[in-house]
């Protein structure tokens, strides 16, 4: 019942936010919604039991017998840490667009929590149907969200984004009806529940049937992460959005849950594992590689940003084609301090934006004395995504890195290229904006107000938790990874 | 019609139409030429003229039809078509055991006909010249 | 007797002329004969069949096809009509604002 | 003896249809709204008594009429959009003195496309979709004095003249081969047609003569022109109604009657599948006109559910049989939020040249919201978005697709209905993000009825498809009862 | 005794239909004189009187100079048409004729009637038949291009198509009745009781209908000789518009037959007065033609008893007037049926 309410509380007040008609009382809907799936969340997560590999807190109803589509719902760890960083973000972000004067604000907050309930609807589905009905309903918000309030671009943006997410999520239906119907035809029953199908894999016969299935499922969840060569709609939508847009887009990582809790266990009953282990290793290193570069050569803080994201996400990727228990819980902690430290930096590159009305690197330069709060968080929150140890990042990368380097040192080698251009984008970018002398044509500039202070600030002490303390995420993690591992060892992959 | 279709005797009973037919066509034309033969020659450019109450004619006489006759001719079909129907009806009504729900079915339908009559009187689109 | 043959091909040959005339003809009320014409030959192939499968389905086939050809003719007319009325001519294309 | 009970809602309708006619004659224009309520009510008693016969199943009048679940379904989706469009059609009638003429023509329409569903002869089908396009040729023609309505109507005319004599002359050489006009026995004496040239030719000239129906690509050179061009509550019955019309009759003809030659045709029809619902889509995306968008849209999903003909399984006919249920309600709840849109724009200004132009939808957001969010949740539902009729009746086809192997089919399907997304969305961008400096309207109620019941039509199929994809196999059953 | 097989034969009855025709032209010629006579006598004058006793030759007369006189085709005509045209309306009555039997003969209390042919639907091939001369005379007066011909026209299809339907379904009346659609077997199935007396109502719709079916007076718009200067013929000249004018006086005479076929009991006699072999050949045909004389001049008659009616009342009558009473008719007759009449 818990995740049902969790799921559908953020749905129900995003249509009654729909109808409220000021800013105050839309904003007050949306805290006091994003507020209560916290404490939903945390109440959970608590009666959580991180040593066990199992779906928790489920639930499960008939809803179309005829086609064996049910209503399940249920968490692992897997999808644990990702409810948790949504339900803990959202909050902050309501918080941090307190004072913002935007058209139409009411919806503003509802596609803002319809956003929330449907990734969280994907993290808790155990149903394809319901999975795939939540991951579509990811993408109407997000549309309109950077349709509506966009930059210059946004039409663009938001057409580009929707179509190839659209087509790579009908591609990923493809691969689910694959599934489905291998399932049905071996045993006669339909079934559309995703522990039950991912079981069943295993019995379907052609070798071909199953590349396909796998490749298909993979093309969906890679262009929603995404990586290298599937990523152009993310630099349009990303910077297109308002911030708020932006930190949804993060916390949005159905991408990787897909990997996780899908293709991994699918992977050692393909035709070819070692070439699919490849495939994912190649996309992750390349996205490293090529995200550094590409940030790198940005002039634009936001667009920045954006492709040092694309690199982090080779991260997920690299991570995952480990296989070892250390790599892939790697990977999955990489997203949640992603989600964390993407969205103080979004954040603050909005918070910029507003301020001096550019976010050129170049027209920038001595923020720091006229906005010192913002400065010490950004430099937090860069350290952290640069990979500093005692933040988050570090712990991610470091854990895939050395994890991923027993079975794959050659991909590892190429990404540990990536991390001195990292280091030297972030710091670059720092350096040139927030130091050295003020830019006096940006004119008089105020610090960030107390509740994006707020915000921002809590968001980043967590990255400073997380980083010195992972375990209380990272165990259930690891159990996960151990399970899924033990799986493919009892394979002999 | 206890054996379906007796072409042959159908067949038969067109052996006579088809002489007649032939007569037919031929006795026009043949007392034309007739005519020919017996008739007097004589050119005058007045005489080939159209009639015209005595005056030259002038304009082309092939003008459109009047809409309205449209509206008849339409009305016309249709009445006509429906009595169509009647006829097999007509032929089996007496004495060949028909069912009730035929005779029914054929009042319905009679009723309907007449609905659309109705509807037609009461859209003046049988008032000639409006 | 005439084989069936024969009635096959007076049909298929009505009906071709039919098909010609409505691809050709740009007259609203020549292609309503045209298509008249092609209806006729189905009507003339019903009979056919009817009289030489020995039964009358086909024969009361025909004369629902020949009351619907009626009912077609009259709605065409009406249409025809209508458009006469607005554009003085039946020469369909005249008929083009619908374009894309 | 049969029970007259049967045919209970076509009696209905029939004297409904009458009724209005003859009540039309007497009363004054001011008072022919009445006309309306009470042809919407004769339909909303008739879909209750199809309602009710769910299930029931019979032959009737020496077994040209079946009832059974195939049939009833189809009657239901034309009932439903007869609803819609008697609903919406009492604002558009208003003050129209043929009011009557326009009820009783699309009550007629909608008996002979409930007959087409039952019919169990090819005489009787042929005589009862004739008996619907005459009545709808009349009324896409509905306004006598617009050029495009009568340009739409006459294309429409001689274009379903020529399939009807299409038909007509295939179905005489079906009748040759077999024997018989009857459509279960047609299957049993297939043996002649099997060994016969002339069966191929039938089968051509009855693809020919449905296609124009369905308005299968390159058969649908009427259909975007007609569909514009006609009353936007006309397009609606026509799109919604009229099609499935076509489908349902060639689901009966090919299916059942002509399985035999089931190599013949199943090939063409994935050709004639893939084809329109390819050109349909791109084409649709360059329109601006939205009738005509939507009407190549239409042109895009008759081709989804011509894939049924080609995988032929029980699950996937019930797709085909779903989305034409969907698609009722989805195309017309767009056409008739159209019509709605069109209303306020002439009522605005009445010599308005294009008033289903895009712009017109500029900001329609903030003047009509209800309006816009029901065509939004159409435009969605036909896209395929999860938890409307679309998604739903797309995930039954497209999986049957896949489960019978026919991949490519549903890849191309799939990237379709993904380009379709992009002219839908336009639709949506126009009404809420492009500014306009219009006032708020009111919304008129008949229009707001027929959409806020389309609308619910299509969430429920979206999120409670259970009985309807239950009714949908039982229908297909009906077609392949062991499955192929 | 029965009759030599070879009276059966098509060709022979072919040859029957032959002679019927030269009796038909016969019959035509007196027709004529007889209006003449009857016409004369209303307007109390003699009329022809020259050729031969009381102008008996008179239309041989008459026919030799239609012979002789010249054949104009107007330069303005459509010369095919022109051409063509008499031959669709001799071709219409001559057909009409086949079907229409002239009598009967009782040979043993079989009935054999004088048709060149019989067939199931004898009736409703007359109505098409008699339906073509429409064509004929449109024919006529598009080809010769003369506004007082086309108007003629029009005016007649527009009183066609008014009186065809209730003409249609007065037919169809009687065909309920005699529960057949053969003319011969409709004419035998009155031999009690007239259909006049059953359905008095049908008989005059028909008969109406029947008039302005052949153009006779009050129903002759498409002529008026004192508008319209003989209407749709204006333009034929000589014999072309004697092959015209015979036709209509053909029509008149089968329409006369019709009207006895179908009404009036057609040669039906009590059986004793057809028991003996001479009688039972003379006699019903003897019975029949003289009431078709009756009706004949009947009709004649009327000519000068009414006057024309306008187009537009014409029209009138047959939509507003005869068709609901046809179908009046029709009813009447579906209940009698029910009955068991």
């Amino acid at each position: 019942m818990i995740l049902s309410l969790i799921v559908l509380i953020p749905l129900i007040f995003a249509a009654l936010t729909l109808l409220t008609k000021t800013k105050e009382q839309a904003r007050g809907m949306a805290l006091v919604a994003t507020v209560a799936v916290l404490i939903l969340t945390l109440y959970m997560y608590f009666n959580f039991d991180s040593t066990i590999a199992t779906n928790q807190f489920e639930e499960m109803y008939q809803w179309v017998p005829s086609l064996g589509i049910t209503y399940h719902l249920g968490v692992d760890g897997i999808a644990m840490p990702l409810i948790l960083l949504n339900a803990i973000v959202l909050p902050f972000l309501i918080l941090y667009t307190w004072n913002d004067d935007r058209k139409a604000p009411n919806k503003f907050y509802a596609l803002i929590l319809a956003t929330e309930g449907a990734a969280i609807g994907v993290f808790a589905a155990l149903d394809f149907f319901l999975f795939y009905i939540f991951w579509e309903l990811t993408l109407i918000p997000l549309f309109f969200m950077v349709s509506i309030w966009g930059g210059p671009n946004k039409h663009h943006a938001s057409i580009k984004f929707f179509i190839y997410t659209h087509v790579a999520s009908l591609v990923m239906l493809l691969g689910i009806f694959g599934l489905y119907f291998a399932a049905w035809d071996a045993t006669g029953v339909p079934n559309l529940d995703i522990p039950y199908l991912l079981s069943q894999f295993q019995f379907i016969e052609s070798g071909l049937m199953k590349d396909l299935i796998f490749l298909a499922l993979l093309f969906g969840f890679i262009v929603k992460l995404p990586v290298v060569p599937f990523h152009s709609w993310q630099p349009d939508a990303y910077t297109e959005a308002p911030t708020a847009g932006s930190v949804l887009f993060v916390m949005l990582k159905i991408g990787g849950y897909g990997i996780f809790k899908i293709m991994l266990p699918l992977l050692p009953f393909t035709a070819s594992p070692d070439l699919m282990i490849t495939i994912l290793a190649a996309l992750g290193a390349v996205s490293i590689i090529y995200g550094a570069f590409v940030a790198l050569s940005q002039r634009d803080l936001k667009r920045m940003i954006v492709y040092s994201s694309v690199s982090h996400m080779g991260y997920v990727t690299l991570g995952a084609a480990g296989l070892v228990s250390l790599s892939v819980s790697g990977a999955m902690f990489q997203q949640f301090s992603h989600g964390l430290i993407m969205s103080v930096m979004f954040m603050a590159s909005g918070v910029i934006n507003a301020a001096t009305g550019t976010r050129i690197i170049n027209d920038l330069g001595g923020l720091a004395q006229k906005m010192p709060k913002l400065a010490v968080i950004m430099v937090l929150t860069f350290m952290a995504s640069l990979g500093l140890p005692g933040l988050t990042g570090f712990v991610a990368e470091v854990s895939v890195l050395s994890g991923t380097f027993v079975n794959l040192p050659v991909y590892v080698m190429i990404a540990l290229l990536a991390i001195v251009i990292t280091a030297a984008y972030h710091l670059w970018a720092l350096q040139r904006a927030m130091f050295g002398v003020f830019n006096e044509k940006l004119g008089t500039i105020v610090d960030i107000n107390s509740y994006q202070t707020l915000s921002m600030g809590l968001i980043a002490m967590l990255i400073l938790y997380f980083g010195l303390n992972p375990s209380p995420v990272l165990d259930m993690m690891l159990t996960n990874s151990e399970n899924i591992i033990s799986l493919m060892a009892a394979m002999g992959v | 019609m206890s054996e379906i279709i007796d072409m042959g005797n159908i067949i038969y009973s067109y052996i006579p139409v088809a002489i007649i037919l032939v007569v037919a066509l031929l006795m026009p034309p043949l007392t034309m030429f007739l005519v020919k033969a017996l008739s007097p020659r004589s050119k005058s450019a007045a005489k080939y003229q159209t009639y015209e109450a005595g005056s030259v004619p002038t304009g082309d006489a092939r003008i459109q039809f009047n809409v309205e006759y449209y509206l008849y001719a339409i009305a016309f079909v249709l009445f006509d078509i429906e009595v169509l129907f009647l006829y097999p009806w007509a032929t089996i009504f007496k004495g060949h055991g028909i069912t009730q729900l035929a005779t029914v079915e054929m009042l319905v339908f009679i009723f309907v006909v007449l609905f659309g009559y109705v509807y037609l009187l009461k859209k003046e689109a049988l008032k000639w010249m409006k | 007797m005439i084989p069936v043959e024969l009635y096959i091909g007076l049909a298929v040959i009505i009906f071709t002329i039919g098909l010609y005339g409505f691809m050709t003809q740009r007259s609203g009320i020549r292609m309503l004969m045209s298509v008249e014409l092609m209806l006729n030959s189905a009507n003339l192939n019903l009979v056919a069949f009817s009289s030489y499968n020995a039964d009358l389905t086909g024969q009361v086939f025909a004369l629902y096809s020949i009351a619907l050809a009626a009912c077609e003719a009259a709605i065409g007319f009406a249409i025809l009509m209508a458009i006469f009325r607005m554009k003085d001519t039946i020469n369909l294309d005249s008929f083009n604002v619908l374009r894309w | 003896m049969m029970d007259l009970m049967l045919l209970a809602p076509e009696l209905t309708l029939a004297v409904t249809g009458l009724a209005v006619l003859l009540i039309g004659l007497f009363l004054p224009v001011g008072s022919k709204k009445i006309l309306g309520f009470i042809a919407s009510i004769g339909v909303l008693a008739a879909l209750a008594l199809t309602v009710t016969s769910l299930g029931t199943e019979a032959m009737m009048f020496n077994d040209t009429l079946s009832i059974d679940a195939l049939s009833q379904f189809f009657k239901i989706v034309f009932l439903v959009v007869a609803l819609l469009f008697t609903i919406a059609s009492i604002k558009y009638m208003e003050g129209n003195k043929n009011a009557e003429e326009f009820f009783s023509l699309g009550l007629f329409a909608t008996i002979g496309m409930m007959f087409v569903a039952s019919a169990n002869d090819l005489m009787v089908l042929f005589v009862a979709f004739e008996l619907a396009s005459l009545a709808t040729y009349a009324l896409a023609g509905f306004e006598k004095t617009n050029q495009k309505s009568l340009e739409a109507s006459m294309k429409y005319f001689m274009i379903g003249s020529l399939s009807a004599a299409l038909l007509l002359f295939g179905i005489s050489f079906i009748y040759g081969m077999t024997g018989t006009t009857n459509i279960p026995a047609i299957a049993e004496n297939a043996a002649g047609l099997v060994t016969n040239p002339i069966g191929i030719v039938a089968v051509i000239l009855l693809i020919a003569g449905f296609g124009f129906k369905i308005a299968l690509v390159p058969f649908h050179m009427w259909a975007p022109d007609t569909y514009q061009g006609s009353p936007s509550v006309v397009s609606s019955l026509l799109a919604a109604g009229s099609k499935k019309m076509g489908i349902v009759a060639a689901f009966k003809v090919f299916i059942v009657a002509l399985i035999a030659l089931q190599v013949e045709w199943q090939t063409v029809f994935a050709i004639l599948a893939v084809v329109t619902m390819t050109y349909g889509n791109v084409v649709a995306v360059t329109q601006t006109s939205v009738k005509r968008m939507l009407a190549y849209s239409s042109l895009a999903q008759a081709g989804y559910i011509s894939m049924a003909f080609v995988v032929l399984t029980p699950l996937a006919l019930s797709g085909g049989i779903l989305y034409a249920l969907s698609h009722g309600f989805m195309k017309a709840g767009a056409f008739i939020a159209t019509a709605a849109v069109v209303y306020m724009v002439l009522s605005e200004n009445k010599d308005t040249e294009d008033p289903d132009h895009l712009d017109n939808f500029r900001g329609l957001g903030r003047r009509m919201p209800i309006t816009a969010l029901s065509m939004t949740i159409f435009v969605f539902a036909l896209a395929g978005i999860p938890l409307t009729a679309g998604f739903t009746s797309k995930f039954v086809l497209f999986s049957s697709t896949i489960q019978a192997g026919f991949v490519w089919l549903a890849v191309i399907a799939i990237l379709n209905s993904a380009l379709s997304l992009y002219y839908y969305a336009k639709i949506v961008k126009y009404m809420y993000f492009l500014p306009t400096d219009a006032d708020k309207v009111s919304e008129p109620l008949p229009y707001t009825i027929a959409l806020v019941i389309a609308v619910i039509g299509v969430l429920a199929i979206g999120f409670w498809p259970e009985p309807f994809s239950y009714w949908a196999m039982e229908a297909a059953k009906v077609l392949i009862p062991g499955g192929i | 005794m029965e009759l030599p097989e070879i009276l059966f034969n098509p060709l022979v009855r072919g040859i029957l239909g032959l002679c019927l025709m030269g009796a038909i032209f016969l019959g035509a010629m007196a027709a004529v004189w007889f209006e003449r006579k009857l016409s004369a006598d209303i307007q109390q004058r003699y009329g022809p009187m020259r050729v031969g006793p009381h102008g008996v030759f008179q239309l041989v007369a008459d026919a030799i100079k239609l012979f002789t006189k010249e054949d104009i085709i107007p330069k303005n005509a459509d010369r095919l048409l022109f051409v063509a045209a008499p031959i669709l309306l001799m071709g219409s009555v001559f057909l009409m004729l086949v079907a229409i039997p002239f009598g009967a003969v009782v040979i043993n209390g079989d009935t054999y009637p004088i048709a060149a042919t019989e067939m199931d639907i004898s009736i409703l091939y007359i109505e098409a038949m008699s339906s073509i001369s429409i064509v004929g005379i449109f024919m006529v007066a598009y080809s010769a291009n003369n506004k007082y011909s086309l108007l003629g026209a029009f005016r007649n299809f527009a009183r066609m198509i008014g009186y065809e339907v209730p003409l249609g379904i007065c037919v169809v009346s009687v065909a309920i009745m005699a529960g057949s659609l053969n003319i011969v077997q409709i004419a035998e199935a009155q031999s009690p009781l007239w259909f006049v007396v059953l359905q008095p109502l049908g008989f005059i719709v028909f008969v109406i209908a029947l008039l302005a079916d052949m153009g006779r007076l009050p129903f002759d718009q498409n002529e008026s000789e004192e508008e319209l200067i003989a209407g749709w013929i204006t333009e034929y000249t000589g014999m072309r518009f004697g092959l015209g004018f015979f036709a209509e006086y053909i029509h008149l005479i089968l329409g006369s037959m019709l009207i006895v076929l179908l009404f009036l009991g057609g040669w039906n006699l009590p059986e004793f007065l057809t028991s003996n072999l001479i009688l039972g050949i003379i006699l019903p045909t003897a019975f029949f033609l003289g009431k078709v004389v009756l009706v004949m001049l009947g009709i004649i008659a009327l000519r000068w008893a009414v006057p024309r009616f306008r187009i537009d009342q014409v029209v009138d009558l047959s939509w507003k007037r005869l068709l609901p009473l046809s179908l009046l008719n029709l009813g009447w007759v579906i209940a009698l049926g029910l009955l068991g009449v």
